[in-house]
């Protein structure tokens, strides 16, 4: 049973690439052009986004790449999501560009014993309180970012409760 | 005889306001103790039969002058006021003040004005006088005023171009 | 002066006090059910006929409230704003005239001394502002003091034209100068600058920015509760009813127009309703403006009543000086100019409006967006 | 001890706390304003005190009840929230959704827009200082909150959509209610308009004030009407459409100034564009299933996704890792207001204290949503 849920969504993905559209391919090859190194992009067959999978090192000259380029021009940062896959954590960011109307994600991974990534503040200023959001609840620092004060936390909040081994039902607030 | 008991009560508050402006420590209290000796010099004022000058006083001290004084103590910091109490220059203003009282006193017993018939003056005949035997004067007073006024609005000016 | 002259005035203030205090009262129902007619809403409906007795239930309330003073309030001058404030608003009613032969004492320089008298309330506010150790209050404070000042000025100019007008300080020859042709007629520009320049000094809409709600959270007042509010309170009822019956006096003839054909104690009462229906009226065109208009900012505020109000009041006096002293000109020069320049400032006002009435909201038809391969940028 | 940290306070001429309490900061929202006289010279915004970690608690909660959760993100556009929630899981599931069940969805989102947008023109109005429009405003949206009792049993929290179509059948005369209520609503909507938007004193207030630029929006994360407003017409029903937005025939209302008074009216003509959607969504529904055939737990294969919906605010966008269980393994909610709260940093300096609320205002945020 298990299996072939696996399978069938393999299948399905391979199928959905095939499937893309005319400026999805378009976008891929562009990217291609762009990022010759980078190995991983992959198309979400649920959401048709474009995946840029890259090391958490090149984030912020992949980002810059991205938004300075004309053909490309990500000029919107939608939104920086961490997840927390207890071995690692991922920073996903969703970028749209008005220009090409469509939507890339970049996810990168940071590791959990020294979460370090630097920050996109200077190339969207929308980055400013999704980083500080992030470091709030993940512990994430973002190098770079000029005021990285908790957001959504109180002062002295100790422990970060993004986290899978945040302890939901033995926190006591008081 | 009411009027010199209203009399005696006015001259009080006209003393305890200046007193509290001198004795004050307080900036603030300092202005509206000279709030209470202004207002209590046109109730004088009032006593003496002299309406006009008495809302005078009221409108031009009272409203406009002490309200300028304390809208500058609330935009300044009430601590640079504090040093202001050491400064030894008292005695060289307290000779100074010796001397106004004399000659105000001098002056007072010299001019021989009649206390004994005091009426009313009827208003239109005082404005009449005013614009008619002080007219140049007045004039002079209100250019002065202009002056004044334009002096402001340029200092002004020139400190809204700086922000 | 006697003991009985002192009793006869203390009698006097009382009775004065008593009025004001039920007026107050009137006028506080009066506002809530005239912002509700406006509103769509009932008003108060519950305590007594139609809500009648609400003024007073709310009275009680605050009353009976606690009178909380803040810990770093300057405790002298926290508790004696109130009193300067209600004071001179209280003071200016010694000289304004009820009804024929009603007032208490008619002052030669009446005009004169409500200007004076009424410019003492900034005083209340500013002590107001700085005792509660508030910086809300402090700036309502500032905010008032800069806005009543400046708004004193077209004030005083528009008494000063009236007058001329009528060659005389005191209110009641004021009012009997005007048995034939009200002020209104002769001063129209007068009449508004005096109702514009008075709504800027009670505080009301559309000028109501010292102790604007979503702003500055009430000002002066911020800190106060209770009865020392109440007393604010009470002050600014009574100065709104102060500058509606000085509008009604100054320039809707007082108990003339329509004059009242019967004569003695009747014609006193009678006089007495005429004055209070026509102010009644004034003080609903205030609560109208207030139930529709928003407010205006700060600096607005200051360059519409030194940019427009007070030139247009100096003009307006000089036009009236020059007519009345020029005896050969005939009188009817002076409406015809005064509504000319009135339709001049609203002309300049429009204009200056004009530039903003454009509307720069496009409805783009979705269909054809969805076509589009980058999104829009309509600039 | 935090505020000298944060600004230098030598050339500090007055420091002012607007909020948590205050009448004109939307909700428990505090701005630090470093003021000069009447100007602001500096701002800085504190959220969080409405942090209840609905992500983390999202977390540990079953695709269902996770609906409720969303219901209390942006409190006044509940449906939009719970649309956004529901269409992430069910295009994850990739579930196909009876009409009837979109129709009533988009029925309801809409009217919600509406609703939301009224009680920003009503609040507005309270910002600028007019009392009145608060009353014409709350006088529609309470038929519309009346509605929706009628139909999801709750006047704000109504937990009705449901992963596959919705909760209930609709009420028997609900097409006769609902014309009354547009019909209502539309009237009520032309006589706000007429009240307000075109009062000197309110377009001397709102007029090129507060002016953000399209790219300065864009690169903040602006969306939605204030987005629109700066001139960019995107509006995800159109970019990207969901649910059934495609088959509408509507219009994008566009401004082009990006000033307070631009926001205020961008969102006034989306009213009256919400009424032409339900409108025809009304005539175009037809009787079938509201629900589609779904497991009681449901349970997402293993994948993600972000799924980006209008919501009255902006682009309302959920992030959504499932692990192949029944409880989602992470749960990002981008809320529109908390991008758009951003740029108030940049609209509010030079502006007045005046100015701040009328911005902050114009600006339209739900704290629920901010803070989450």
């Amino acid at each position: 049973m298990e299996n072939q849920k696996t399978n069938n969504k393999e299948s399905k993905e391979d199928s959905d690439i095939l499937v893309s559209t005319p400026e999805q391919d378009e976008l891929i090859s562009l990217l291609t052009k762009r990022f010759p190194s980078v190995p991983d992009i992959n198309i979400n067959h649920l959401q048709e986004d474009i995946e840029l999978i890259i090391e958490s090192k090149n984030i912020k000259s992949t980002c810059r790449l991205l938004k300075d380029s004309s053909e490309l021009n990500f000029n919107y940062l939608e939104c920086i999501s961490l997840v927390d896959y207890e071995e690692k954590l991922e920073a996903v960011y969703h970028l749209t560009s008005f220009k090409l109307k469509q939507s890339l994600v970049i996810k990168t991974s940071i590791s959990v014993e020294n979460p370090e990534i630097d920050s996109v503040i200077d190339i969207w200023r929308a980055a400013d309180w999704f980083e500080r959001e992030a470091h709030d609840l993940f512990g994430v620092t973002f190098l770079g970012h000029p005021n990285l004060e908790p957001l959504l936390l109180f002062e002295g909040f100790e422990g970060y409760p993004g986290r899978k081994n945040f302890p939901i039902n033995d926190y006591k607030e008081w | 005889m009411i009027s010199l008991i209203i009399f005696y009560i006015i001259s009080a508050l006209v003393l305890i306001g200046s007193a509290g402006v001198i004795f004050s420590r307080n900036i603030v209290y300092a202005s509206f103790s000279l709030l209470l000796a202004l207002l209590g010099t046109a109730g004088i004022f009032v006593l003496l039969l002299a309406e006009f000058l008495a809302i005078v006083q009221i409108l031009i001290y009272g409203g406009a002058v002490v309200t300028v004084i304390l809208f500058a103590l609330m935009l300044t910091k009430i601590d640079d006021f504090r040093s202001l109490s050491n400064i030894n220059y008292w005695p060289i203003s307290a000779f100074l003040t010796l001397l106004a009282l004399i000659v105000l006193i001098i002056g007072i017993y010299q001019t021989k004005i009649d206390t004994q018939n005091l009426g009313l003056v009827k208003f239109s005949k005082f404005s009449n006088d005013l614009f008619e035997y002080w007219g140049i004067p007045f004039e002079i007073a209100s250019l002065v005023l202009l002056v004044a006024l334009i002096g402001a609005i340029v200092i002004l000016k020139d400190r809204g171009n700086d922000s | 002066m006697s003991i009985a002259d002192l009793f006869n005035y203390f009698s006097y203030v009382s009775g004065l006090f008593l009025s004001l205090t039920i007026i107050v009262l009137l006028l506080v129902w009066l506002e809530r059910k005239v912002l509700a007619r406006i509103q769509m809403r009932m008003g108060p409906m519950r305590v007594g006929f139609h809500g009648a007795l609400q003024p007073i239930a709310d009275a009680i309330k605050l009353i009976s409230k606690e009178d909380i003073l803040p810990a770093w309030a300057d405790k002298l001058v926290y508790w004696f704003a109130p009193i300067v404030v209600f004071v001179p608003a209280f003071l200016l009613w010694v000289t304004i005239p009820f009804g024929k032969n009603m007032v208490i004492r008619s002052l030669d320089l009446g005009l004169f001394f409500i200007v004076a008298i009424s410019v003492l309330s900034v005083l209340g506010l500013i002590m107001a502002g700085w005792g509660s150790a508030n910086k809300y209050a402090v700036l309502g404070g500032l905010r008032a003091a800069g806005q009543l000042m400046s708004y004193e000025i077209p004030l005083i100019m528009a008494i000063l034209t009236i007058a001329i007008l009528s060659q005389s300080l005191n209110l009641v020859e004021i009012v009997d100068k005007q048995s034939q042709i009200p002020n209104i007629f002769i001063q129209p520009l007068g009449l508004v600058l005096f109702f514009i320049a008075g709504l800027a000094e009670l505080g009301r809409t559309p000028f109501d920015i010292h102790h604007a709600e979503s702003e500055v959270v009430g000002g002066p007042f911020v800190e106060y509760s209770g009865a020392h509010w109440s007393v604010f309170f009470l002050a600014e009822y009574i100065n709104t009813f102060t500058i509606s019956i000085l509008t009604v006096l100054l320039f809707l003839g007082g108990w003339h127009w329509p004059n009242i054909p019967f004569s003695g104690n009747l014609q006193t009462i009678l006089s007495v309703f005429v004055v209070l229906i026509k102010t009644i009226l004034v003080v609903s065109v205030i609560f109208w403006i207030r139930a529709t208009y928003p407010r205006l900012r700060i600096d607005q505020l200051m360059s519409f009543g030194w940019k427009m109000l007070i030139p247009m009041a100096f003009i307006n006096v000089t036009i009236t000086a020059c007519i009345i002293y020029y005896d050969e000109l005939p009188l009817w020069i002076l409406p015809i100019l005064s509504v000319i320049l009135l339709i001049l400032s609203a002309v300049i006002i429009q204009r200056k409006f004009s530039k903003n009435i454009i509307n720069t909201v496009q409805v783009i038809s979705a269909k054809s967006l969805l076509k589009e391969k980058s999104e829009v940028d309509i600039n | 001890m935090e505020i000298n940290k944060t600004i230098n306070s030598d050339n500090v001429d007055l420091m002012i706390n607007m909020g948590p309490q205050h009448p004109s900061t939307h909700g428990v929202f505090r701005l630090l304003l470093n003021i000069d006289g009447e100007r602001i010279i500096d701002v800085k915004p504190h959220i969080g005190y409405l942090h209840r970690g609905s992500e983390k608690l999202c977390e540990n909660e079953r695709y269902a009840q996770v609906v409720t959760l969303f219901d209390r993100l942006d409190y006044v556009a509940n449906l939009n929230m719970e649309l956004g929630f529901c269409l992430a899981v069910e295009s994850l599931m990739e579930l196909d959704i009876p009409d009837r069940a979109s129709y009533i969805r988009v029925i309801l989102c809409e009217l919600n827009r509406i609703a939301s947008h009224l009680l920003f023109y009503g609040t507005y109005g309270l910002d600028v200082g007019a009392m009145t429009p608060v009353l014409y405003a709350f006088r529609e949206r309470e038929k519309i909150q009346g509605f929706f009792e009628s139909i999801t049993g709750a006047r704000m929290m109504h937990n009705y959509f449901r992963i596959g179509g919705i909760k209930e059948e609709l009420p028997d005369d609900f097409n006769n209610r609902l014309s009354l209520l547009l019909d209502e609503v539309s009237q009520g909507i032309e006589e706000c308009d007429m009240l307000l938007s075109k009062n000197e004193m309110f377009l001397a207030r709102t007029k090129n004030v507060g002016i953000i630029s399209a790219s300065d929006a864009v690169d903040f994360g602006v969306s939605g009407p204030n987005l629109r407003a700066s001139g960019i017409a995107r509006d995800i029903r159109v970019s990207k459409p969901y649910s059934i937005y495609d088959r509408f025939d509507y219009g994008i209302p566009v401004a082009s100034s990006g000033d307070c008074w631009d926001r205020y009216y961008v969102r006034l003509e989306e009213i009256r564009q919400s009424i032409k959607i339900i409108k025809q969504a009304m005539s175009q529904m037809e009787d079938g299933p509201i629900l589609a055939k779904v497991r009681r737990i449901a349970r997402p294969p293993k994948g993600e996704i972000y799924f980006r919906t209008e919501s009255p605010r902006g682009d309302f966008g959920v992030y959504l890792v499932s692990d192949g269980s029944d409880k989602p393994y992470r749960v990002k909610v981008r809320a529109p207001s908390f991008a758009n709260l951003q740029s108030l940093q940049y609209l509010l300096k030079g502006a007045y204290i005046a100015d701040a609320v009328t911005i902050l205002g114009s600006i339209d945020i739900i704290m629920g949503e901010v803070d989450r």
